[in-house]
């Protein structure tokens, strides 16, 4: 079985992605669920282009990266356990500094 | 107007007549802004237009904080600033106070021409009511908002880089409200590597997209200082002008782990760590990496 | 920089440095901008950030039109103006030119003290690549929007009262459409009664709310100005400040039925109606009623 | 049947209904449709606290104020004659002159 996720990577995260923000993706899961901690090494394998240490730092995203499930900050659904459901949009926002 | 006369000047009265109609202003509200000050932390992109409004609308006291001299390449974006100032090499601080006070001579303006640092921070930012982060660099960011928790300010926050801002109020707490929102090290507990923070002088920035953000800066201090809740209270804005997309985010509240603003503080204010070591960069938008 | 040196000078090389290495704008983008001219009608609350925005973007030549000076109650939020030139009673296009050049000297300003009327507004409008509409009332409103459609000018039309601002581009068509975005007339064939409208002077504006649509205005422009599709076309931005809600809702294309940019129109540049008598209202932020 | 609806007043047209911006109200319409000239009807009746002719001229809304359903513009979509979903949320948006 297949899901279908939005990815959308912003605020310069987008440039690890051939500079494309939006990305519908079908991720194959079989029976079981996709949590966010899966979504990452699945964006690993799949979608990051270069440079991963831009990106992740071990298992998790970088320090610097903000993780969004539908437009909620992931730190209030469970983060990495979050699982994912059809349809869901999950963002990356890279925090800017400059002023 | 007879109301009026008793508590505010026929020219305070003519000068802000456009605000002062509004009811979630009025008389009172205006007064509230005329004894309120703020201290905007940077006189760059962002800061110049929230240096502007404030000033317009009739704060009490504006301090402003900035230690470098105008410059040619400051103009595209820093609006306040003028050609004059870049040949005569004029603090960014003076130029904006100076500007500020051709807008409006009644408002007091405050310039320290400093870097701020741990041993200046806490002095500076207790003698204002709320801190406007207008900087560009990750140190100057755990600085001010370890400062503004250690002192119990609410700090407006914003950023731009390319044709995107981001915006969000921490250390924030409604009347209404048990516990505060998130400070800065409550989003960010570790600073993200040196090479992974593009500043404006390598990514570039639009200039009027830091005027969009700052814009939303002044607007949200005014209503704090006027008692209305501010909208990017736990929200972050996330503004992307290339396609005119503007969201507002949900975001965490106060976390427990927190080290500054959490159960058991690490943090304190005889202890404030040295910022430019713990991010491994300069407190200045430039391509410096400080070795460790 | 050695390719730049060809087709840029040095001093604006090193102004623009930090939008110059934006890839959407690069030295083809600023080249661009050093070529674009820009008419703004209105110097007040939306007008004063549009055009410092723009000046400082680098633009080739700038009109201002305002026939108004300056005055004390438009400090608040028409922050190119300064007190001084309350006291000298300087016109608004002057003062906001002042401003403009000492920011940048390089741009040409052209000052048109006037109101604009069914008989200066071709010749003038024709002069420019794009339009921004500032004003402040219904009648100008709809003379700008007819004399874009007749000499085919995209038009950046933004408004704000209270906490409220609304955005949208008219009469805009991207390279690969057929059709035209809608005019003002399309979106509004009649106008409102009198007694429905509320301008700012009886119904109040917080300062910075116009300076965020400015902003935005001067933003619309320069993306035009580049060949980046602006974000508002067939689109209205409606914001409210007190709430922090930005929503951008989708409107309807050019109207067969417009008497301007429809099938069958009835307005040419030879038959520009009375707009004071049309609307039944002068063309002023003021509390006059024509009669019929 | 009822029919949840929810409607929204910005621009200053929220000032003629007790300076409310968002009310949510359940209207009753039986097995039938309800368009937008029906539920015109029922704010007037049911909601409108003052001033008629501040928010309509005839059977439609006065020149000056924009509907929108679902944030698209109510001339894309039949205007009067489009027939309300269940949660739709018709917004009248009353322009700004000012500047
Ligand atoms: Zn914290
Ligand atoms: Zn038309």
């Amino acid at each position: 079985m297949a899901l279908t996720v939005i990815l959308e990577f912003l605020g310069g995260a987008e440039f690890l992605f051939g500079h494309v923000k939006h990305h519908t993706v079908s991720i194959e899961k079989g029976e079981n669920k996709l949590n966010i901690s899966q979504l990452l090494m699945w964006i690993k394998e799949n979608l990051l282009q270069e440079r991963l240490e831009l990106f992740m730092q071990g298992c998790t995203v970088r320090p610097g990266i903000l993780v969004l499930v539908n437009d909620v900050d992931w730190s209030l659904l469970g983060e990495l356990t979050y699982e994912i459901e059809e349809n869901d949009r999950i963002t990356f926002i890279s925090t800017l500094h400059g002023g | 107007v007879t109301e009026c006369k008793n508590t505010m000047d026929q020219e305070s009265i003519s000068r802000y007549s456009r605000q002062l109609i509004m009811p979630e202003i009025g008389v009172q509200g205006q007064q509230a802004l005329l004894r309120s000050s703020a201290l905007v932390i940077g006189a760059g992109g962002l800061g110049c237009p929230v240096i502007q409004y404030l000033t317009a609308a009739g704060l009490g006291r504006i301090g402003i904080v900035d230690y470098d001299e105008v410059e040619l390449s400051n103009l595209h974006r820093q609006i306040l600033h003028t050609e004059a100032k870049v040949k005569s090499g004029t603090h960014k601080a003076t130029s904006a106070a100076d500007a500020a006070t051709a807008l409006n001579s009644k408002i007091k303006i405050d310039q320290h021409h400093l870097q701020l640092d741990r041993d200046n921070v806490l002095e500076i930012v207790q003698r204002y009511d709320v801190v406007i982060d207008a900087t560009d660099n990750v140190p100057s960011r755990y600085l001010i908002s370890d400062a503004c928790v250690l002192l119990n300010k609410p700090l407006i926050s914003g950023s731009a880089l390319r044709w995107e801002g981001q915006l969000t109020i921490y250390h924030y707490k409604a009347p209404d409200e048990e516990n505060y929102g998130p400070c800065y090290r409550c989003l960010y507990p570790n600073p993200p590597a040196p090479e992974t923070v593009t500043n404006c002088s390598d990514g570039g920035v639009l200039g009027v997209v830091p005027g969009i953000i700052g814009c939303l800066q002044a607007l949200e201090a005014v209503k704090i200082m006027i008692g209305v809740s501010p909208s990017y209270h736990k929200k972050l804005l996330v503004f992307d002008g290339l396609v005119g997309m503007f969201r507002s985010i949900k975001i965490r509240g106060f976390q427990e782990s927190c080290v500054v603003c959490g159960k058991n503080p690490t943090i304190s204010k005889d202890s404030l760590p040295d910022y430019e070591k713990f991010c491994g960069m300069a407190a200045a938008d430039k391509c410096i990496t400080i070795k460790l």
